[in-house]
């Protein structure tokens, strides 16, 4: 179905009704799961994600992974539910594209994570995702960050994800384009979108993945809207954080 | 190292509070609609009483030294957090206390733990630690006197001491420098445990869950008839509540005591327990439960405090005890506690 | 001459000698009663004055023999021994934690994964894994063995190895890169692995470089005496 | 696509692999490398003898069943040449890359499953040895195979030596034999309807296409390639020329 | 058992001395030949001699053909069912009939062109301690399946014609038209569709010897199979089939060859050695495939003089020009034995 | 989507033969259709042999005789015409655990149940379906608890059953037609009692120690036919002689000590149900004991089978 | 499996050392290629790219079957990469490693989704048949940079590719065989090549970050991130993937981007070259290859 990108001309609204730079309705949660080392909640929209973390803990390393030792492993395990699209469909382990995020997320944090404090272990994050509706890889990163916080493991900084696109699909070569903040499932079926995560305050892009076609010029917009994107965003996990945190201390006093 | 809790203060909040302190989101939930245009002002330099989260600048000022929880920043002075939690002074250490973190060996720790690998000299603990623990052959009392020196027969029979899945309490001996810690067992208060319930406290920190106290391990008496109760508060957060077996008078004649270590030591054959016992030890259970539910520190003062307050609860409703506490009976607990 | 595996040997091709008994080199194997046929494509060799007999050919992969010179790469350490590889995706050899220069229970090498050791191979056979030693065991001087620290580490042919590792590379090897950066005044350490690794250091990280990518060049492209002189010219310059 | 029977190789070209080879003949080309010996699983690990270990690799399409026979083949036949005793408890890696067949005419053909596993086997077995004398692996013998199709004409066989692929696929029998360096026959593969005589004028056919008349003039590496020549005096100059260049040092 | 295990040798157990040192074993066994008693196998038979085939028929219900072969402890069930392919559904499947289609090329074989016959051998079940169920097939049966397609195809055993269903559409042209017609033309019948064979080997039992087995196996359902009687039916357009014995057909099968395995069995000092002292072992078991390397196996078709329908032969270099030939002579009496059986 | 270490079919795939005859609204059933000649509280007569696989350590084969309708045509072709039950068993072990795996006090029992491709009137694929592991998770269930495992540490027993001949779900001429194709899988039941009675043959074949000698038995409630109206029970029930089975129950019984280790009932026999003869529908009670009956049953042919083979090998000996 | 090699310590170190004083151990600039190599098959559609000492073989080929029930319009168009043994004895077959999906990914995101082959061209009979186009990509040696160098392969192997010749009247498909029509070639619709990028950070001191192009295997052990970027010579990025690593400052980043389109327009001009001179060897078969099919129509 062709997205009617008339209307947004019009009232400079989309679809849901939301302007050019809204997020959707971000909610997120930490500490969801008491059997877990770290665990969180976090939706994006109706992209849900429950995220759970285990470790650093010593396991058996999978094969391959470099196992000298040195410092712990990130290892990320995605499982969709059945129920999360619109029909059913069952992702087997072979799925290359999850693979492929779970290797993406696993090595943006390995990056980021101080993971040399912690030789010969592995520190497993599993993302279970509820619901699907666009920005999946953003919303998996913004709950791995999440739990990993929860679970207490040191990290430079929040990685904060969210997706642009742009109002025109690269076919039509218009320069009155908008680009457009935090996609939905429908805009991402037409329109062309990147998957941007940063690491901080300061623009440093952790993630960047754009599986479609758009012209050269209009990535710098898509990708400023997204870097600003992901700082909201931050904005928004640091108070869940806070406020989990202020709970706790609250807590232990009596 | 002493650990001096500074008294809280609330976190500095960008946003009104009745936003996300309402019902949908329970637990440290955040539930914004929010102006795109309203941006937190960048905070300052924090004083000691807030929250910090990984990234944020603890300090500029070089005097400080870094310490675990913070990193400096590549090319500047910079103390950054690296984890969610309280900032800890001492002397000119400056360190962030994680709000929840795994257990991290320290020696001298009293730990429970659990048998996951037998090899030939030595077993592997699971201690809750990043990395597993090791407890060596040589670390454990061998049936007839600790002087005895290990012997192949021993090594052949390492099964009988430990085999798989055995819970023991232990001493943290040693640390090497990847972390794993050395366990030992070599004192009448260590060894096999029996007669009990196991629990798993661990994750929890920011002063919850079980600190290292005074005395982590006391017997205490029950009522209800349930006799004499031990319980083990193992620091790494593995907690052990088990049935008092009477042995002959400690600390009269340790040597003694030990040179008669028996095989009855290594038994996995528990004891005759009463119902009375097993209602009071389920209970301590569910108390130390609730004290993990809402945060609150384990050690042994909130432990009693909260049995005798669910023994209270218990006695003013009528009919026969029940140790459940769950739902009401573990909310009005709580009140109790809290009313103190 | 030319020999193919499993070709007949003509009795007349071998040496004769009549005391010492004939000494058997790589790549022949004996059949017997008195069968002798090679087992690799090469140059029958024979040395009259030994009454020896063997097979020159290059290349393929290195096999652990004792008394061979290697540098090996720690891959992990244990309580008294390490670790390390000599070739790829080879059962790493052990070399035990004491058998350097000077070294006691309390003053034992600290080596990292990854670390380059030149050693002697002091045990190979086909039934066991190979052992190291970076000290003689009659001297327990190192004689140069021990870790390299610095520098950089060329893949090169075996048979290049055996070049570098000649008496005389010059005459025996038709290898004389190496003298001809000494008489540029060249200034560099080298460290010559059977295992076809060669170690370079010098001052300069370009020097290091270009001395080693000289030496695969003459390997790869097999340059003649002459070419090497230029070459060898051009890399002094370099330096 | 010029002259598709004449052979030709080239040696020692994969950086990272122990030995290298590349045969074409006949319109086929192979790509094979050997590793070893090299660390091997538990699994397949043998207590006296190296673990040979074959893998045939198709130019398009995933490999299927016809693959594994090809490679339980030419194991058996390694097995026989390589001095395996020399190296116990380690792995002799071979792996065999398919780059070209001969240009099928005839479109729509199938290509998982294609039919007879024959002609390519011999160009399997040269590439293998090839491969595995460039990686100087101790070897007990060399051999050497050909491919032979036969056409019955009533009473008359006629036999063609390296088949086109229509002379292939129209004979009423194929089949791949190989020699050792003696002229020993290690391998046969026959399809196809025949007699025990025409198998035996095959086999003396193949014998003279692997092997020199007689063994003297095995010297003659030094002439160059004619069409007539043997396989083995093709195998010959080969490795005589990488020989050569190897040690070109040498006094 | 007949022949006594040589006491100069072993002072321990047959059974023992066979588990410790198995190739002395056999090789005790065999050496001890003499004028009077020719050498014998530690499973008491020849060197030369096979073991007796048991085949029964048509055991399996929801099969068109089935066999059961007993050979020794090898024990095979063959089961062949038939499915029907549309025309429609060969993704390159081509009518016309013009001189370059592909249907034209020598040696074209349209059952191998369109996967008509589907032969899979199933080991994991049980046969033996070698392979169990839960892992994929090993390679052994990979290449067991695919001697068997391969044999099934080069020996042309299958007749294309048997597996094709033909629709003849009804002359639909007006007779008025004819007469303008010069060639009156009958429209031709087309093939609607064709019988696809699933050929599926299971192993009860395995002791040695797989192959033989397996395709006398197959030779015997195929024998049995009987095809019903199927028909395009333009109305339903689909194809349906008839229930009635009569109207239903056998399989024409073009000669019946038998494949007949050997196995050369040298002495230990030999393999370094130049030394000639083998024997051949023919109808091998278990015991023996573990002790030899070197086997050949021929396909030959017994009737008048014996035609070869392939030679397989691997592993070594004992087997020459005249070892062949006894071996021939061994398969065509083996040949002929099974025949028998099959045919009755 | 092709297999690639199996040889596989045309990729345009295949359908299995369609017969004209059973297009027709209304079969012939008289005809076609076998009927339960045998009385209710009779069972098949059962063929067991064990030692048919030599290179086992234990091996039994179980046969039940396909039940025909005496007054059918026999049809010569195989696929309109009704199966009986063939099984293979094989059991390989006590034999210690590969290195790799973790320390284990007793036994430990894998058991793997696999239809051949032939084996029912649609093809089976190559893999276990569910129902084959359902099988397989019963058949261990039922025999756990018989073979004494602390006898054996650190080691295992594999028992393997080929179904050469399954069991029909329902009369095949039902199937077409009548869009009911998917009827409950009642086949399964009389699978799994042989496979539990072929394999405790072969792990008496193979002398493994047990408390007792299991066998299986099923018993069904089948819809009244022609003559006695009211819902009856039935032992060892064919599906394929009945229009409609409520419900059956198979167990693993052990005739000595008398107990159950595996029960499994399906359909509904529903309490007071609206049938016209609620008064004769039997209970769950009655459908357990008369399959605990039919146990007994094929318990006799198994014991009578050991003592044979005992026989002979003392014979032997 | 045995563990794939890593670089020895020595290695590192000098390797840092050298990007301080802007130096690569092979010598190269640090946005220099290394030298790209492209030979044709005998065979249509069949590419060998050396890159460096890295190789590639890539094999096109054309079967019809039926197309998928939810695309009915579409032919197929399938790319399948496995790392051999031959790389290194680290792969196995039948157990992909994490090179061998990224990288199988990475082509399928660059070529397939990007719509570079057009695949409704492919379909012969809507819902019944089409075309499957398939590429069969070979490592048959690995010293870096697959990604790049599979990508030239593929798409050149594609341009060099030529199907059957087809005729369809009613139901009925005939495809014609080589000698009955000259073959057909695909209908590409842009040629969008990858370039990566390698991120060197922690091993400089002050967190600036060193970028290199055409990494070698050691480069890549040593590599603490990396950057894919898919475009094609008129500018349009069709995929771009900095999965996770070290963190990139965003305007760098679009520098990398444009970098990237240089770089590919002197790819694409290359491949080109050599695809004419291709052409030019072949013309010869081709002509007669015509005459051929002439004769066939007329007989």
């Amino acid at each position: 179905m062709p997205l009617d990108t008339s209307t947004y001309s019009l009232a400079l609204l989309r679809l849901d009704g939301r302007r050019w730079n809204e997020l959707r309705r971000l909610t997120a949660q930490i500490s969801t799961q008491a059997s877990a080392d770290g665990s969180s909640f976090l939706s994006m929209g109706n992209t849900k994600v429950i995220c759970t973390v285990t470790g650093p803990s010593e396991v058996k390393a999978a094969p391959g992974a470099s196992g000298r030792g040195d410092e712990a492993v990130v290892s990320v395990e995605i499982s969709v539910a059945g129920f999360s699209g619109v029909e059913r469909k069952r992702r087997g382990k072979g799925d290359k594209r999850i693979y492929e995020m779970q290797t993406t997320i696993a090595t943006a944090f390995q990056a980021t994570l101080f993971t040399h404090l912690y030789p010969r272990s592995t520190i497993t994050i599993s993302l279970h995702i509820l619901s699907l509706d666009g920005s999946l890889l953003a919303t998996c990163l913004n709950a791995s960050t999440l739990a990993l916080i929860d679970a207490g493991v040191p990290m430079r900084d929040y990685i904060c994800a969210t997706t642009a696109g742009s109002t025109s699909s690269y076919s039509s070569n218009d320069e009155k384009a908008d680009p457009l903040l935090d996609l939905n499932g429908s805009e991402e079926l037409e329109l062309p979108f990147l998957t941007v995560a940063t690491c901080g305050t300061e623009d440093e892009v952790s993630v960047l993945v754009m599986e479609t076609r758009v012209q050269v010029g209009r990535l710098e917009g898509m990708l400023a809207v997204g870097v600003d994107g992901c700082k909201q965003v931050r904005d928004i996990l640091d108070v869940v954080v806070r406020a989990r945190g202020k709970r706790i201390l609250e807590g232990s006093q009596l | 190292m002493a650990i001096t809790i500074l008294a809280p203060a609330p976190a500095a909040n960008p946003y009104p509070a009745s936003e996300y302190s309402d019902e949908d989101s329970e637990d440290g939930g955040a539930d914004l609609e929010r102006d795109i245009d309203m941006r937190p002002s960048k905070r300052a330099k924090r004083s000691a009483k807030d929250i910090v989260t990984p990234g944020e600048t603890v300090t500029d000022d070089p005097q400080w030294m870094r310490g675990h929880g913070t990193y400096i920043a590549p090319a500047s002075t910079e103390i950054v957090a690296t984890v969610a939690g309280t900032i800890q002074k001492t002397n000119k250490l400056l360190s962030v206390r994680p709000l929840r973190a795994r257990y991290t060996p320290e020696i001298g720790d009293l730990v429970v733990g659990r048998i996951v690998e037998v090899q030939s000299k030595r077993w592997r603990v699971d201690v809750g630690a990043p990395v597993l623990a090791g407890l060596p052959l040589s670390a454990i009392n061998l049936p007839g006197g600790i002087l005895r020196k290990r012997t192949e027969t021993d090594e052949l029979q390492i099964r009988t001491f430990f085999s798989e899945g055995d819970l023991l309490v232990a001493e943290v001996q040693s640390l090497h420098q990847d972390g794993t810690a050395g366990l030992h067992t070599r004192s009448l208060k260590y060894g096999k445990l029996r007669n009990g319930v196991f629990m798993s406290v661990t994750g929890t920190g920011g002063g919850g869950g079980v600190i290292r106290a005074r005395r982590q391990v006391w017997t205490m008496d029950t009522e209800h008839g349930g006799g004499k109760v031990d319980v083990i508060l193992g620091v790494n957060g593995y907690i052990w509540i088990s049935k008092h077996i009477e042995v002959t008078t400690a600390e009269t004649a340790i040597t003694r005591m030990e040179e008669s270590v028996s095989a009855t030591v290594y038994s996995s054959q528990n004891d005759e327990i009463a119902p009375e016992t097993r209602r009071e030890i389920s209970r301590i259970r569910g108390v130390i439960t609730l004290l993990v539910q809402k945060g609150l520190r384990v050690d042994e003062e909130m432990v009693m405090r909260g049995y005798s307050t669910a023994i209270e609860v218990d006695d003013r409703e009528p009919g026969e005890s029940n140790e459940y506490l769950g739902g009401d009976r573990g909310k009005s607990v709580l009140n109790l506690l809290g009313g103190r | 001459m030319f020999v193919l595996p499993g070709e007949p040997l003509e009795p007349a091709t071998l040496p004769s000698h009549s005391t010492i008994p004939l000494k058997l080199g790589p790549g022949l194997l004996h059949i017997p009663p008195n069968t002798i046929t090679p087992t690799v494509a090469g140059l029958l060799r024979t040395d009259k004055r030994k009454n020896a007999v063997w097979v020159e050919f290059n290349g393929g992969r290195y096999v652990p023999t004792t008394g061979d010179l290697v540098i090996a790469t720690i891959q992990r350490s244990s309580v008294d021994v390490f670790y390390a590889s000599i070739s790829d995706y080879t059962p790493n050899a052990t070399l035990p934690q004491l058998s350097f220069e000077g070294a006691t229970k309390k003053t034992r090498p600290q080596l990292a994964f990854g670390a380059l050791v030149y050693s002697r191979v002091s045990l190979a056979n086909k039934h066991m894994d190979p052992e190291l030693e970076c000290v003689s065991s009659s001297t327990g001087k190192s004689e140069g063995l021990g870790p390299l620290t610095g520098g950089l580490v060329f893949n090169i042919s075996l048979g290049m190895s055996r070049r570098l590792m000649l008496a005389k590379p010059g005459e025996q090897g038709g290898l004389v890169i190496l003298d001809e950066l000494g008489e540029q005044g060249a200034a560099f350490e080298i460290a010559v692995g059977r295992n076809g690794r060669v170690w370079v250091d010098s001052k300069s990280l370009k020097g290091t470089l270009a001395i080693g990518k000289a030496i695969q060049d003459i390997d790869e492209k097999s340059l003649k005496v002459d070419e090497q002189k230029k070459l060898a010219r051009k890399v002094a310059r370099e330096i | 696509m010029t002259n598709a029977t004449a052979s030709s190789a080239i040696l020692s070209h994969l950086h990272r692999a122990d030995g290298s080879a590349t045969f074409s003949q006949n319109g086929y080309t192979v790509i094979g490398a050997v590793n070893g010996p090299i660390e091997v699983q538990r699994r397949d690990e043998l207590p006296v003898e190296a673990a040979i270990d074959v893998i045939v690799r198709p130019a398009a399409g995933v490999g299927g069943t016809r693959e594994r026979h090809l490679e339980s083949i030419l194991q058996s036949t390694l097995r026989q040449i390589i001095l395996i005793h020399n190296f116990p408890r380690t792995l002799i890696q071979v792996t065999l890359q398919i780059t070209n067949t001969p240009e099928d005419k005839v479109a729509g053909s199938k290509i998982v499953q294609a039919s007879s596993h024959l002609a390519i086997l011999p160009t399997l077995l040269q590439t293998a040895l090839l491969a595995l004398l460039s990686a100087s692996m101790p070897l007990s013998v060399i051999f050497t195979s050909v491919l032979i199709a036969a056409h019955k004409d009533g009473a008359i066989t006629s036999l063609t030596p390296n088949p086109s692929l229509v002379g292939f696929e129209s004979a009423d029998s194929v089949h791949v034999l190989a020699f050792t360096l003696e002229g020993k026959l290690l391998l046969a593969e026959s399809q196809g309807t025949f007699t025990l005589d025409d198998w035996d004028n095959i086999l003396e056919m193949a014998g003279s296409v692997c092997v020199p008349k007689d063994g003297a003039d095995i010297e003659g590496g030094v002439r160059i390639e004619e069409t007539k020549e043997d396989m083995t005096t093709f195998v010959k100059c080969t490795l005589e020329a990488k020989v050569a260049q190897d040690l070109h040092w040498y006094t | 058992m007949t022949s006594a295990a040589p006491q100069s040798t072993l002072t321990f157990p047959r059974e023992t001395f066979e588990k410790l040192s198995p190739h002395p074993y056999l090789l005790a066994h065999l050496q001890q030949a003499s004028a009077s008693s020719p050498p014998t196998r530690p499973n008491g038979r020849t060197p030369e001699q096979f073991r007796t085939p048991h085949i029964n028929n048509g055991s399996l219900t929801h099969a068109e053909g089935s066999a059961v072969v007993r050979i020794g402890d090898t024990t095979v069930v063959c089961g062949i069912r038939g499915e029907i392919l549309l025309a429609s559904n060969v993704a390159g499947y081509r009518v016309d009939k013009s001189g370059t289609a592909p249907s034209t090329k020598p040696g074209y074989n349209e059952a191998e062109e369109l996967d008509l016959l589907v032969p899979n051998i199933e080991l994991a079940t049980g046969c033996s301690p070698a392979f169990l169920p839960g892992q994929p097939p090993s390679t052994l049966v990979q290449s067991l399946s695919t001697r068997i397609y391969s044999l099934l195809h080069s020996s042309s055993l299958v007749n294309g014609a048997d597996l094709r269903i033909w629709y003849q559409p009804p002359d639909l042209s007006d007779p008025d038209r004819m007469r303008d017609d010069e060639e009156e033309d009958t429209p031709e019948p087309e093939v609607k569709a064709f019988w696809t064979l699933y050929v599926d080997i299971l192993f009860i039992s395995l002791d040695g010897n797989p192959f033989d087995a397996a395709w006398a196996a197959v030779l015997s359902a195929l024998k049995d199979v009987r095809l019903p009687k199927a028909y395009w039916d333009p109305d339903r357009e689909m194809i349906l089939c008839d229930d009635s014995v009569a109207e239903s057909k056998k399989l024409q099968l073009n000669g019946l060859p038998i494949a007949v395995t050997a196995l050369v069995f040298r002495a230990k000092e030999a393999a370094q050695s130049k030394d000639k002292r083998f024997w051949i072992l023919v109808d091998p078991d278990t015991f023996e495939e573990t002790l030899c390397d070197e086997s050949v196996t021929v396909v030959v078709d017994g009737e008048k003089e014996t035609k070869i329908l392939g030679i397989s032969k691997a592993g070594g270099t004992t087997v020459g020009s005249g070892q062949m030939r006894d071996i021939m002579e061994l398969a065509a009496k083996r040949s002929a034995q099974l025949s028998r059986i099959l045919n009755t | 989507m092709t297999d690639r270490r199996r040889i596989n079919g045309p990729s345009g795939g295949t359908s299995a033969p369609i017969f004209s005859k059973y297009l027709a609204k209304t079969p012939n059933e008289l005809l076609e259709r076998p009927t339960r000649s045998r009385p209710n509280n009779a069972l098949r007569k059962m063929f067991l042999k064990t030692g048919v696989t030599p290179s086992a350590s234990g091996s039994a084969y179980l046969e039940l005789e396909a039940s025909k309708n005496p007054k059918s045509t026999a049809p010569g072709l195989s696929s309109p015409s009704t199966s009986g039950l063939k099984l293979t068993c094989t059991v390989h072990g006590p034999r210690p655990l590969p290195k790799s795996a973790p320390f284990s006090p007793h036994i430990i029992l894998t058991t793997h149940v696999k239809y051949a491709p032939f084996a029912t009137r649609k093809r089976r694929g190559y893999l276990r379906d569910s129902s084959e592991r359902d099988l397989g998770v019963h058949l261990e269930t039922a025999l756990r608890g018989v073979i004494i495992g602390d006898r054996w540490p650190k080691s295992g027993v594999e028992i393997i059953i080929t179904i050469l001949e399954g069991e029909e779900d329902q009369w095949w001429g039902d199937g077409i037609g009548h869009g009911n194709t998917a009827a409950a899988e009642w086949g399964m039941m009389s699978v799994l009692s042989g496979c539990i009675t072929v394999a405790s043959a072969a792990i008496a074949d193979a002398g493994i120690d047990c408390v007792d000698v299991v066998a299986g038995g099923v018993a069904a409630v089948v819809k009244g036919s022609a003559k006695g109206p009211s819902p009856n029970l039935v032992l060892d029930p064919v599906p394929s002689e009945h229009k409609e089975i409520i419900a059956a129950c198979i167990v693993g019984y052990l005739p000595s000590r008398d107990e159950i280790t595996d029960l499994w009932v399906k359909g509904d026999i529903g309490h007071g149900n609206q049938n016209e003869d609620t008064a004769q529908s039997a209970s769950y009670e009655e459908l357990a004991d008369s399959a605990v009956q039919a146990a007994l049953g094929s318990h006799r042919v198994l014991i009578a089978a050991l003592k044979e083979t005992a026989d002979v090998k003392i014979g032997r000996s | 499996m045995p563990r794939e090699v890593e670089p020895s310590l020595n290695e590192k170190q000098f390797f840092v050392k050298a990007l301080e004083e802007n130096l690569r151990i092979d010598g190269r600039a640090f946005d220099q290629y290394r030298e790209l190599d492209l030979e044709f098959g005998d065979e249509l559609g069949v590419t060998d790219v050396r890159l460096g000492k890295t190789r590639i073989h890539t094999h096109i080929t054309a079967e019809v079957t039926t197309p998928f029930p939810d695309r009915p319009f579409d032919g197929l168009f399938t790319i399948t990469s496995e790392l051999s043994p031959m790389t290194s004895p680290f792969f196995e077959p039948n157990r992909p490693s994490t090179t061998e999906i990224l990288l199988s990914r990475l082509l399928e995101k660059t070529l397939r989704r990007s719509g570079a082959l057009d695949t409704e061209s492919l379909c012969l009979i809507a819902g019944q048949k089409c075309w499957s186009i398939r590429a069969d990509v070979h490592v048959l040696s690995h010293d870096g940079n697959l990604v790049d160098a599979a990508c030239i392969g593929v798409l050149a192997a594609l341009q060099h590719f030529r199907k059957p010749d087809t005729s369809t009247e009613g139901e009925s498909v005939t495809v014609y065989t080589l000698a009955e029509r000259e073959p057909v070639p695909l209908s590409l619709l842009h040629f969008p090549y990858c370039v990566t990028f390698s991120y060197y950070s922690s091993t400089v001191e002050e967190g600036e970050t060193v970028t290199l192009l055409d990494a070698t295997l050691l480069e890549e052990q040593l590599r603490e991130g990396s950057a894919t970027i898919g475009i094609n010579r008129h500018g349009e990025v069709c995929q771009i993937a900095k999965l996770g690593g070290v963190p990139l400052d965003a305007v760098a980043f679009l520098g990398c981007v444009q970098i990237a389109l240089v770089k590919v327009k002197e790819i694409s001009v290359f491949v080109s070259k050599r695809l004419e001179e291709e052409a030019k060897k072949r013309d010869k078969g081709g002509l007669m290859a015509e005459l051929s099919a002439e004769n066939d129509r007329v007989s």
